[in-house]
């Protein structure tokens, strides 16, 4: 009977891999936890080429305090558990500096109480707004907020004369913050919220919610989600031959949006950072440049077209550059503190502002309102 | 020799034992909370393993119990303020009562049946879990459950909560061997192979199916409000119908009807996307292939090709004389 | 109020189409060999992402392309028997099941590597003004969705009563060592039914992929849809099956509907859960189905 | 052999599948203490009857009755625990267990000791474990299988296997031992082993048995009355002499 243990001893000793720990001190290793498999992965993969290529620019331009930068990129696979071993693996395996990511909120939040405990400066490229409120010192997020996306939204159907709201929302982790953000800012701003509607993240079908909708009669929907559901609204829109003015979150703020939903994209409106739009932007703009600069950098290199998402990889690099830069040293605790203090940062989610009270540092001019015209994106005038 | 009745607590305690040593052949401490993880896994595993494996029964809805009990000490111990161990109390009981009610109706079902009603139960429960965000969260998780603490003792540091964990383990593998080498472990045997046969030995074959169905659940319960007090975090994609799968293969792959083989399972299950980190995105191909050719090449799970291997060294150290009483199953 | 109702309707049709088809994948190989297919909704999604990729790689137009696509998954389905389902024919049931969830795992992940992990669209076989009807409005793909289900159907269904090929794969589904007697070779029928559950679930993927769009990870929730089909219908019923994918879907719809869109997946599961307490053999199912 | 009240009776008892009558009105008895065979042409219904008084199968109509004591309502693992078990047509060993662990099944009810005290392995415990232990191990040697008790009950011989399922059957302690066919596929010399078996387990355990059985020779050799079953109905009952004279009987068999 003791002979089926062994079966057990085997399954242990697969644990007993040797680690390769070395530490070397001529690199500064930062480490990173993306969803680059998984249901988030669109959004994983563009921040890990991004992640993987601003490392090479850096060190390319003489890397930072002299040593070289290191990234060190786990896939979490969008599974919680994995995220929260990865994060371990990277503080005590990998003696990291600083780790960027998590892809999603909710791994965020697993994460980010082991993460401060081992006192090691967190860069989330996730959006919720619990990450940063009630700001955890070792704690950061470069995606602009849910919040600033709403009042961006909410202020242009103000201008529009808008009374009545139906929100539509995903019901994952996403959807569920831009959900929590909606029905207390649409109160607030004077707006009636006529319907809240919720589809799956795997639904392929949402007429059923659109017809209720349709029966509602709003002024205007707010549709928040991410690829591909928000394109299936779009088309159960035309179809069903609604004219309602129809908003998007700045979660689908990309070229495929528009290719997923054909000509049932003209028309929609939405936040988003400035990336896509770069090219329209004024020569005054202060970002204009570093956008143009790494769209061109990203499409040569990946030959894919440049996403929001892969943004945050280049605002968590740069910005831990930056902040080791500062303080002169690539200690944790140097690190977060500079963190704290970098102001009028060029990045390409916003202009970043940070203090010891914001530790996003963007506001709601990091996004710009936006339509689909003629199978682009234009950007709003009023 | 030592008593037949005592055979099994040996078997636990040089289990016990080698769980004891195990972080000490470890390279780094961050294999410790794979090590956590495995055992939690290995826990539901070995309920699972009683309800699958010995009474024949499928449950792809385990996920589902192993969920409830967490979000229920973690509601508890936060929203309610209740002390940890009333917490986790309630989370066992939870699914353990959840396991009752549904028990009755579902386990009239047979096979691919009982299968898909399992199923089905297992995604409304994480359908609920998702959306009663004024509860659970919602997709975005459970955030601030305590880390465990016990009697006056703090299991902060990771090494104290795998050495919990491990205890907690060792007891439950106990118990499960002591519950199956009784007339118990034969009634659900006896289910697995012939109900007819069964009910005719005077097993209560109804009684049973929900007894071992209740305990798997409060298995599965324990191990989630180990969980999580362990992760601190709790949220619904960590209860799904993929996690309800992977459960269903660590039981087959380690072995049907082997209190060890569950166990084995679960751990090798946990530990090989980790092994496998440095293929990076090929792996997902290198674990489905590893699950075909285990299928292939172990029938009888990790247990059976562990217990087959023995024979061979067996048969070769005895110069082929025939081996007295290699009958029994395994574990 | 009547037009919406109407309209609950045909978007139920047309999703339940999807799940009708998935189904009924399931219960040709279940019915030749006794195996429940996990990898059947990839056979799905390789439709769906083959077309997609035939149009737009090779260049072919949508009609050609989708041949091509329903034509390859169907070698994927004959090679997954000869690979992985035939050299472990006499195992246990749950050791089968778990080779195609392994084999569910590479499809998916083969995919995931080969075309990436973005979401795809396919255009519309013919016209995409919506048609009026009762008050709904109906894609016209949703049509094409609809009709070309029903030709499978019949089709499948001539074959099974007609041919000597689906008389004996009837013959299995009776008998295995019964119809090994009678000299039909068992095996060359759990291959023949391998690739003609691909073949379905891939013209599934292909004239849906229209309506819903694809990625290379729709087959799981497709999967489990069409499991849970099955089981409405009553394992083993092909007719079942489809009419169970379509009540799932208009279940699902009307649920949204008029219940809560949060709940629709659940208020379908609680629904067949109901139904298996009060006919634990589905709709159309044998009563007293043998155990695995 | 007693002629004293029947151990068992069946009442009127009908079964229908679906719309196909399986039994109809059909009245039993086995008296105690004796071999009651219950025989007929294939589809007559004795299995089906079988099932009726273990409650494996339920009955539209009619009543079962054992020591007087109506049993009708009673769920199969309860008539088996009053007395009233069976073997099956088609063997249903537990391949899986070892030939003593089958026979110590066998005995589940009456084993006395609770879940916990297994798992605590109390005293009580270890005291039941043995008692059935060796209770399980004398039925092995009853039907002279105590050898093989450490062999896997699915590798044994299919004679063997039926000698299994006879020692699982009486280890519980019956008062009525049903067995369903208990001869078929048994060679000539295994058959005749059997009829002695059967005859011993009425004379020396004392216990009832109710035998179908299609082998005439093993039927008129060792029962006490004999009861015939066509097309569900009772068609004759009495002694095998008179049983094997009456016209009716020989013409049912003849012209099946």
């Amino acid at each position: 009977m003791n002979r089926a243990l062994t079966a057990l001893l085997v399954a242990l000793a697969v644990l007993s891999l040797p680690g390769l720990a070395a530490a070397q001190s001529d690199t500064v290793k930062i480490g990173a936890v993306l969803s680059v498999t998984g249901p988030a992965s669109f959004l994983g993969e563009p921040e890990k080429n991004t992640v993987l290529m601003m490392v090479d620019q850096v060190n390319a331009a003489g890397g930072v305090l002299g040593k070289k930068l290191e990234a060190v990129i786990l896939d979490d696979e969008t599974d919680v558990n994995k995220a929260v071993l990865g994060a371990q693996r990277l503080i005590r395996m990998d003696k990291v500096v600083a780790v960027m990511g998590p892809t999603t909120s909710g791994n965020t939040l697993a994460i980010m109480q082991n993460v401060a405990a081992a006192e090691t400066p967190l860069v989330s490229f996730s959006a919720a707004e619990k990450i940063v409120n009630p700001v955890n010192p070792w704690i950061f997020k470069n995606p602009q907020s849910d919040r600033h996306a709403v009042a961006r939204i909410l202020e242009h159907a103000k201008g529009r004369g808008y009374k009545k709201l139906a929100i539509l929302t995903v019901s994952d982790g996403y959807g569920q913050a831009g959900r929590e953000v909606l029905k207390e800012l649409v109160p607030a701003g004077g707006f009636e919220l006529i319907a809240d509607e919720v589809y799956g993240p795997k639904d392929t079908d949402m007429t059923a919610q659109l017809t209720k909708i349709k029966a509602a009669a709003p002024d205007a929907i707010v549709c928040w989600g991410t690829n591909p559901g928000p394109a299936v609204v779009a088309k159960n829109r035309v179809q069903l031959g609604m004219d309602t003015p129809l908003y998007m979150s700045h979660g689908v703020a990309s070229k495929k949006f528009i290719e997923l939903a054909g000509e049932a994209a003209e028309g929609i409106m939405l936040p988003a950072g400035k990336l896509i739009v770069a090219a329209q932007l004024p020569d005054t703009d202060p970002q204009k440049k570093v956008l143009l600069d790494y769209t061109r950098q990203y499409t040569e290199k990946f030959n894919q077209p440049v996403s929001t998402f892969g943004g945050h990889g280049w605002d968590g690099v740069m910005l831990l550059a930056k902040a080791i830069e500062m303080g002169g040293s690539a200690e944790p605790q140097a690190i977060r503190d500079n963190l704290e203090k970098i102001k009028g940062f060029v990045g390409i989610g916003g202009v970043f502002n940070f203090s010891p009270t914001d530790h996003n540092g963007l506001d709601a001019t990091a996004f710009e309102m936006i339509e689909v015209a003629g199978g682009d994106w234009k950007i709003m005038t009023r | 020799m030592r008593p037949w009745y005592a055979r099994n607590l040996a078997k636990a305690a040089f289990f016990a034992t080698a769980l004891f040593l195990a972080p000490f052949f470890l390279p780094n401490e961050y294999y410790i909370n794979i090590l956590i993880l495995g055992g939690i896994n290995a826990l539901i595993a070995l309920g699972l393993n009683l309800l699958l494996g010995y009474a024949g029964q499928i449950s792809l809805g385990h996920a589902a119990f192993f969920g409830l009990a967490a979000y229920a000490t973690a509601v508890a111990t936060t929203r309610l303020g209740l002390p940890i161990p009333v917490g986790m109390g309630l989370g066992v009981s939870l699914s353990a009562l959840v396991a009752w009610l549904i028990g009755m109706p579902t386990l009239r079902l047979r096979g691919h049946y009982l299968a898909m009603a399992t199923l089905g139960f297992g995604i409304i429960v994480h359908i609920v879990m998702n959306e009663t965000v004024e509860v659970t969260g919602g997709p975005s998780g459970f955030v601030g459950i305590p880390r465990l603490a016990l009697l006056g003792f703090s299991f902060d540091s990771d090494r104290s909560y795998y050495y919990l964990v491990a205890a907690v383990l060792a007891l439950a593998a106990l118990f499960s061997l002591n519950l199956i080498d009784s007339r118990v472990g034969r009634a659900l045997r006896a289910i697995h192979t012939s109900e007819s046969a069964a009910q005719t030995a005077g097993v209560d074959i109804a009684g049973y199916k929900l007894f071992v169905f209740v305990l798997s659940a409060a298995f599965a319960g324990v191990a989630g409000v180990l969980y999580a007090h362990f992760l601190c975090f709790v949220a619904p994609s960590s209860f799904g119908f993929h996690f309800s799968v992977q459960l269903v293969v660590m039981v087959v792959l380690g072995g049907m009807a082997s209190v060890w083989g569950a166990m084995a399972g679960a751990f090798f299950l946990t530990a090989l996307p980790e092994a496998l980190r440095g293929f990076e995105e090929v792996d997902i191909l290198i674990y489905g292939a590893i699950l075909v050719a285990c299928v292939m090449y172990m029938p009888m799970g990790m247990a059976g090709a562990a217990a087959g291997v023995w024979r061979r060294i067996g048969r070769l150290r005895r110069g082929r004389v025939p081996g007295q009483g290699e009958g029994g199953h395994v574990g | 109020m009547f037009a919406a109702a109407a309209q609950y309707l045909v978007s139920g049709l047309t999703v339940g189409a999807t799940y009708g088809l998935t189904g009924l994948g399931f219960t040709m190989i279940f019915n030749t060999t006794g195996i429940i297919n996990f990898a059947q909704g990839e056979f799905v999604m390789l439709g769906g992402m083959m077309s997609v990729f035939f149009r737009t790689w090779l260049g072919l137009d949508l009609f050609s392309a989708i041949l091509l696509a329903v034509a390859v998954t169907a070698l994927v389905g004959a090679a997954m028997e000869r690979l992985t389902i035939r050299p472990i024919q006499g195992s246990s049931p749950i050791n089968l099941v778990i080779a195609t969830i392994g084999v569910s795992i590479l499809i998916r992940g083969a995919a995931m590597l080969l075309w990436g992990k973005d979401t795809f669209s396919l255009p519309p076989f013919g016209g995409t003004a919506p048609i009026p009807l009762f008050g709904a409005a109906v894609q016209p793909q949703s049509l094409w969705a609809l009709a070309i289900t029903l030709a499978l159907l019949t089709a499948l269904k001539l074959f099974f009563s007609a041919s000597i090929h689906g008389k004996a794969m009837l013959a299995c589904a009776c008998n295995r060592k019964a119809a090994h007697l009678m000299g039909i070779s068992v095996a060359r029928m759990s291959l023949f039914s391998f690739a003609l559950s691909a073949f379905t679930g891939a013209v599934g993927g292909a004239i849906l992929a229209p309506i819903t769009m694809t990625s290379y990870d729709v087959g799981m929730m497709l999967g489990l849809k069409g499991f849970a089909a099955c089981i409405l219908g009553g394992l083993g019923n092909p007719f079942g099956a489809a009419v169970g994918g379509l009540l799932i879907g208009i279940m699902e719809s009307f649920g949204a509907g008029y219940v809560s869109s949060a709940y629709k997946d659940a208020f379908a599961f609680v629904v067949l859960l109901l139904l298996l307490f009060v006919r634990p053999s589905g709709l159309f199912g044998k009563s007293g189905a043998e155990r695995v | 052999m007693s002629d004293s009240a029947p151990l068992m009776s069946v009442s009127e008892i009908s079964v229908r599948f679906g719309g196909v009558s399986a039994l109809a009105d059909v009245d039993f008895c086995i008296a105690k203490g004796t071999v009651t065979a219950l025989i007929g042409p294939n589809g007559a219904g004795k299995t089906t009857l079988l099932g009726a008084i273990t409650g494996m199968v339920a009955a539209q109509h009619g009543r079962v009755a054992l020591e007087g004591r109506d049993i009708t309502d009673l769920p199969p693992h309860v008539r088996a625990r009053l007395g009233v078990v069976r073997t099956f047509q088609n063997l249903e060993v537990f391949a899986n267990m070892t030939v003593l662990e089958n026979v110590m099944t066998g005995r589940h009810a009456l084993a006395a000791y609770g879940i916990l005290d297994g798992i605590l392995r109390t005293p009580r415990f270890r005291a039941g474990e043995r008692a059935c232990r060796e209770a399980a191990l004398e039925k092995l040697e009853f039907v002279g299988l105590a050898d093989k008790k450490d062999v896997l009950a699915g590798e044994l011989p299919y004679g063997s296997q039926r000698l299994l399922e006879m020692a699982r059957a009486v280890a519980a302690e019956p008062r009525l031992l049903l067995l369903d066919e208990p001869a078929a596929g048994l060679n000539t010399q295994e058959t005749k082993a059997l009829a002695g078996l059967i005859s011993r387990v009425r004379d020396e355990l004392g216990i009832t048995v109710g035998l179908v059985e299609h082998d005439m020779d093993l039927v008129m050799g060792i029962s006490d009355a004999v009861t015939v079953l066509n097309f569900g109905t009772v068609l004759a009952s009495g002694p095998p002499a008179r049983i094997q004279a009456n016209p009716d009987v020989v013409a049912a068999y003849l012209g099946d």
